[in-house]
């Protein structure tokens, strides 16, 4: 199959939707000419024009405002905040007004919103530009959370998330819009709520979502050259959840390592644990470890960048420790 | 339906051309009174009074009786509506919180005039007055107010949230200022559709002086978007008064910074409210552009109903609702014009009252949301 | 002991720490002559004039950054937010600036700010006026999270609070500011990070704060009448969180409930009782169990309302499943 | 402090009161050229061209020759650093995000030139020449670019936000807007302490667009506090062009939504900032509160150093580079008022150039942060 980059797959979804159903529009900074802060938006103002790829000032709460309201009279935008740190500039209209309106309305108005943005450190830009916030998201009744780790799932998800009813928070990753992967020519979408097992095993189950994935994978391979064999669990949206696949895989392997880039208090990884925790208690040999980033902003410096979020040996270190 | 509409629109333009010359255009700022000054009533009273008297003679045109009379029953029935939801908040019948929108009820009712029943609406959490001057049912409403299954949202909103999607009524909010941003979305969908629709934004004071004001007019203005930007400035946001809050002395003068028309008009004059709101309306139709139209007007009572509203002047108050009371001066003037009886303003009153009552007892009567649906239905969210 | 309003009790520590520091000021929305949505304030702008008492236009991230600004510059502001569900709008200043600031300036500047808020549900304000927001502000490095439960503890924390060097996110709860409590006539305060046992009992350890003391207490008094011996724990402040004090309390129960009235999906009490079961796992008779908030927008209706956030009855079904 | 500052202040405000005439007052717009114009450089260039024609005058008098030539050492020390870094960035001694000052350099030095050491600055992600014209060390900073331990920040924040206390520089920042809320804290400071301090407030076009530009500007406008607005009109938004992006035409204009003084001058003189900023400088000291000054300025290169900035007219750029370049024209400037040899220039860069070698080196040879102390810190966040 050819391989394309992960933001190339982000390229495809959006035009095929976008020619698929004219209701679909983008709105974003710098999505015109200059193609979005990772290019994944190259060339589409001149495929769609002005009037559907509509390049904004930097108003973060008026960009996500007019998604709201195109929305809710009709159409599907695909509204973009280029860091998901800057999504703390709108939060009063995804998490007050597009996460309820359909609830606190009675199912009288519907938003089918998606919200792309991208986040994680890795890239020396700081306190202000790397952070994992999917947790605020993940805690709001009314927003879905797709974080898709692949060029094949973020093709695949992103067509679904256009399609869905609902406002769809989709989080990107900053360190993986270059990564090249399989992505199959013809058309396919990929359900909401539905885990792929990044690779299979039997002594114990990784839950890791969005780069993370890449970590748990290189994991995988060192334990198994120590004779352990690991399952890497991609859940690829976080609302909603794949538990019953996740138990399955704890039914087989009775270990789980949660895996998540966040800082580790209130991170989602604790919210995953207990849930697992409570019903796979008896499928569990050890009890579910975490390994997430450290409680702190993340800093420029790179070794201390580095230390402040997980990499394989803290996974590796970790399943040592359960199994 | 753009099609001979716009033919008519600009005919109408050019009729309305002359009235409200008290227009802030960006090149040449022309404002009416309201000089800084310490006494803020004189300031306030200077400015509307202005504006009423120069513009005597759209009077003597324009509206057909029917209009008038259209704009009173709206104006009237919100009173009662209003009066009734205080009443029964006061007795527990409706709780959380209400914003009762008496004393600014020719601001609706003028500006909703201007739109089209397709058009949308965007409104505030002192929003009953906008549902109900675009056409709201009062049984859905008052069952909203109850939390019944048969109100607007189903029991799930309230007073804050009262929404449709068949009235073109794109939300209260509980959020000040959240609709602003809702309102570029609505206006890029109507630019989008190219049916020449428009949306009316409405909200208050103490909304413009949050970020959301500023980004929504900027970004409607850039893409010439059909919003028609109602500021309805009733002096105070819950204590807190526009003389403090806002740097500029009249609101409508923020229109400089967005190159858009920018009018002060007496909030309690309907058909004033409504000819301003209708040159603004075709001026977004025709694709140019948003408007803001900002309507002196008062809140009668307190924040809500419990505030016995302490912060303010007592004579001020006292002014308002003696010598601006759209209700009354609307009755007045239309007697006064002949378009209609004293007689038929009662007939007109008590078919009203008895469609409020009926409103309630249709809220009461009204069926409790389901629980059982509510829970299934959580599990899916 | 003289028993006092919650309210009154945040009256009495604003005006005691303004009187001893001259650098404490009060800012934000409705404070001057209305005394402050919920009053707290009452009679303070008469007091210590507009200087100090500064009434603001609905401006949030402007209050927010008033109070940043004036605290790296040597103030110790006290910025009012009327409702948590209202940090929306100022989430940049309150995350990506003051939680951020002395951290990713390497100490160079501090913050010493308080922010006041307040959240939950039960006065049928909806879905905008109703949430219970902690989780987000817990996940945030460089943020201190106090919620205090009780007339003495608002007073002692909120002057700690007043006196800490960093931002204190400082939420109270709509339901309880008329609620009297005992409160010292002399001057006290409550270090940050000590929990307090609101009753002891031997059998099972109720983790619960803010209003959510008050449904556990309840759910005591209904346990014990069928013979189990309840302690409840109020940690007091989630941020620094009194860890130790907790697995003590597990120790001697062997049970731990943890109650929160936020939103199930990504809660704090998710958090808490991952670290409890790692690190007390060997004293835990039973898995630790979770009651808290329906993943719904807060609904109008009474009975809806009422339905989506827990109470004594179900904190007492938690307590028997595990007992 | 303020004490006989007061009526030096004065006087000097007297002095140079005839200058900036084209300020834009509440009550009687008054702008420079810029026109509704499809050509957007001929837009620009108008505006400024006017500005400094009909203010000739001011050459003639106020800056001695030793402020003149501090002013030029601020510019080239600022220019030097940042193609030095630049350099650096491309061989990857410095990563993360970098945005260059090349070409703005004049209003950071002339803004800074108007203001006392105690001072506050509030700066930009574009901040490295605020915080050299605010006198910071280049040593610290290159250090904190190299995220080394002796940086400004110990190597936690880097170029986007280097911070100093002693300084008075309260903080470089990532977020666009995000160090305007900032500003009207320190606004408060500086009233509340009641000693005449000011707060210089930088920010660029695209900032203004945010609704923290709106909530700062009414919240410092209302409590007249002395904080002074630069904005660094650069025209560009990463790609988003300021025609574009801010619906009216100069964001001066801007400052009637807060009915203060808004000023446009040219960018590229750091004399005519100087004057403006001083003016409002003067202006907050004595407590009348907020002025906005809309710099016309141009980011010579990209938005960061590997940015080609395709969206951008090459002749627009050509122009700029060629006609407006702050050290060109401000070094021939002061060689043609016979203020400084060719000699003494090639002095003073060479004087700088060591400066910022010796920077380099300086932040080469400094310890890396401690792992260790950095992992006890954490602990206890
Ligand atoms: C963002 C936000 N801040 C504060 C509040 C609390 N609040 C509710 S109504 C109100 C005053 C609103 O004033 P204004 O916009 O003038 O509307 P009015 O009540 O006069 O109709 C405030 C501060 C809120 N609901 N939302
Ligand atoms: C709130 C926010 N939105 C978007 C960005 C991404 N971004 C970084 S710089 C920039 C452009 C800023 O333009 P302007 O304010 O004119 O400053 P300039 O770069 O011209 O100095 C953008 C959009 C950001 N950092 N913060
Ligand atoms: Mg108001
Ligand atoms: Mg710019």
């Amino acid at each position: 199959m050819r391989e394309i980059e992960y933001r190339e797959a982000i390229r495809e979804a959006v035009i095929e939707e976008m020619n698929r159903d004219p209701k679909v529009f983008l709105i974003g900074e710098d999505i015109g000419k200059y193609g979005g802060a990772f290019r994944a938006y190259k060339g589409l103002l001149d495929m769609f024009g002005p009037e559907r790829v509509i390049n904004t000032p930097i108003s973060e709460s008026a960009i996500i405002g007019a998604g709201i309201g195109a929305a809710v009279t009709g159409y599907r935008p695909i509204a973009e905040i280029m860091f998901i740190d800057f999504t703390t500039l709108a939060m009063d209209q995804i998490v007050n007004q597009a996460a309820k309106i359909r609830y606190m309305t009675g199912d009288n108005l519907r938003c089918p919103l998606v919200i792309r943005t991208q986040g994680g450190a890795g890239r020396g830009v700081a306190a202000q530009h790397s952070q994992s916030l999917e947790a605020w998201f993940y805690h709001i009744p009314g927003l879905k959370v797709a974080m898709p780790s692949t060029p094949y799932d973020v093709k695949g998800l992103l067509k679904t998330a256009i399609r869905d009813d609902n406002v769809v928070m989709f989080i990107e990753h900053k360190m993986i819009y270059l990564l090249k992967g399989p992505v199959p020519e013809e058309e396919y979408t990929i359900p909401f709520g539905v885990a792929d097992i990044k690779r299979e095993g039997s002594d114990v189950t990784i839950f890791a979502y969005s780069n993370m994935i890449y970590k748990a994978l290189e994991a995988a391979g060192q334990l198994e050259k120590e004779g352990i064999n690991v399952e890497v669990f991609d859940p690829r949206t976080l609302v909603p959840l794949d538990e019953e696949a996740l138990i399955n895989s704890v039914k087989k392997t009775n270990h789980l390592v949660v895996v998540s880039e966040a800082c580790e208090r209130g991170s989602v990884a604790s919210d995953i644990a207990v849930k697992i925790t409570a019903k796979a208690f008896d499928y569990l040999d050890a009890p579910v470890k975490i390994v997430a980033g450290l409680n702190t902003p993340i800093p420029y410096n790179s070794t201390l960048e580095q230390a402040s979020i997980p990499h394989a040996k803290d996974i590796v270190k970790a399943v040592k420790e359960i199994i | 339906m753009p099609g001979n509409k716009k033919t008519i629109n600009s005919k109408i333009l050019n009729d309305i051309q002359n009235k409200n010359d008290n227009n802030i255009t960006n090149n040449n700022i022309k404002l009416n009174g309201s000089k800084t000054s310490d006494k803020k009533e004189i300031n306030y009273l200077s400015s509307m009074t202005e504006v009423i008297d120069k513009d005597k003679k759209y009077k003597e045109k324009k509206l057909t009786g029917e209009q008038k009379i259209n704009l009173l029953r709206t104006i009237i029935k919100i009173r009662r509506f209003e009066e009734k939801t205080i009443q029964l908040y006061q007795i527990a019948k409706i709780w959380g919180y209400l914003h009762p929108y008496v004393g600014e009820e020719a601001v609706a009712a003028g500006a909703c005039a201007a739109i089209d029943r397709h058009d949308y609406i965007v409104s505030t959490h002192r929003g009953h007055g906008h549902s109900i001057a675009k056409g709201a049912d009062l049984n859905r409403m008052m069952a909203e107010l109850f939390g019944k299954a048969t109100g607007y949202c189903k029991g799930r909103g309230g007073s804050m949230h009262i929404a449709d999607t068949e009235l073109g009524m794109l939300g209260a909010n509980g959020i000040v200022g959240g609709g602003l941003p809702i309102s570029v979305g609505a206006g890029f969908s109507c630019k989008m559709e190219g049916k020449g629709r428009v949306t009316l934004c409405f909200f208050s004071d103490g909304a413009t002086n949050n970020g959301v004001f500023h980004e929504s007019l900027n970004m409607a203005a850039i893409f010439k978007l059909p919003v028609i930007y109602v500021c309805e400035n009733n002096m105070y946001a819950i204590s807190m008064s526009v003389c403090e809050s806002v740097a500029c002395k009249d609101i409508a003068k923020r229109a400089v910074s967005y190159d858009i028309p920018g009018v002060i008009v007496d909030g309690s004059d309907p058909e004033e409210v409504y000819f301003a709101v209708l040159k603004a309306v075709l001026r977004a139709r025709e694709g140019l552009g948003p408007s803001l139209i900002e309507a002196k007007t008062y809140r009668f009572g307190g924040h809500h109903p419990n505030d016995p509203a302490e912060y303010r002047d007592k004579k001020e108050a006292e002014y308002y609702k003696t010598e601006k009371d759209p209700v009354k001066n609307y009755k007045a003037r239309l007697i006064d014009e002949k378009v209609v009886t004293i007689q038929a303003i009662e007939d007109m009153e008590k078919q009203i009252m008895q469609e409020v009552e009926n409103s309630v007892k249709f809220a009461e009567e009204s069926p409790e949301p389901s629980l059982e649906k509510f829970l299934e239905e959580v599990s899916g969210i």
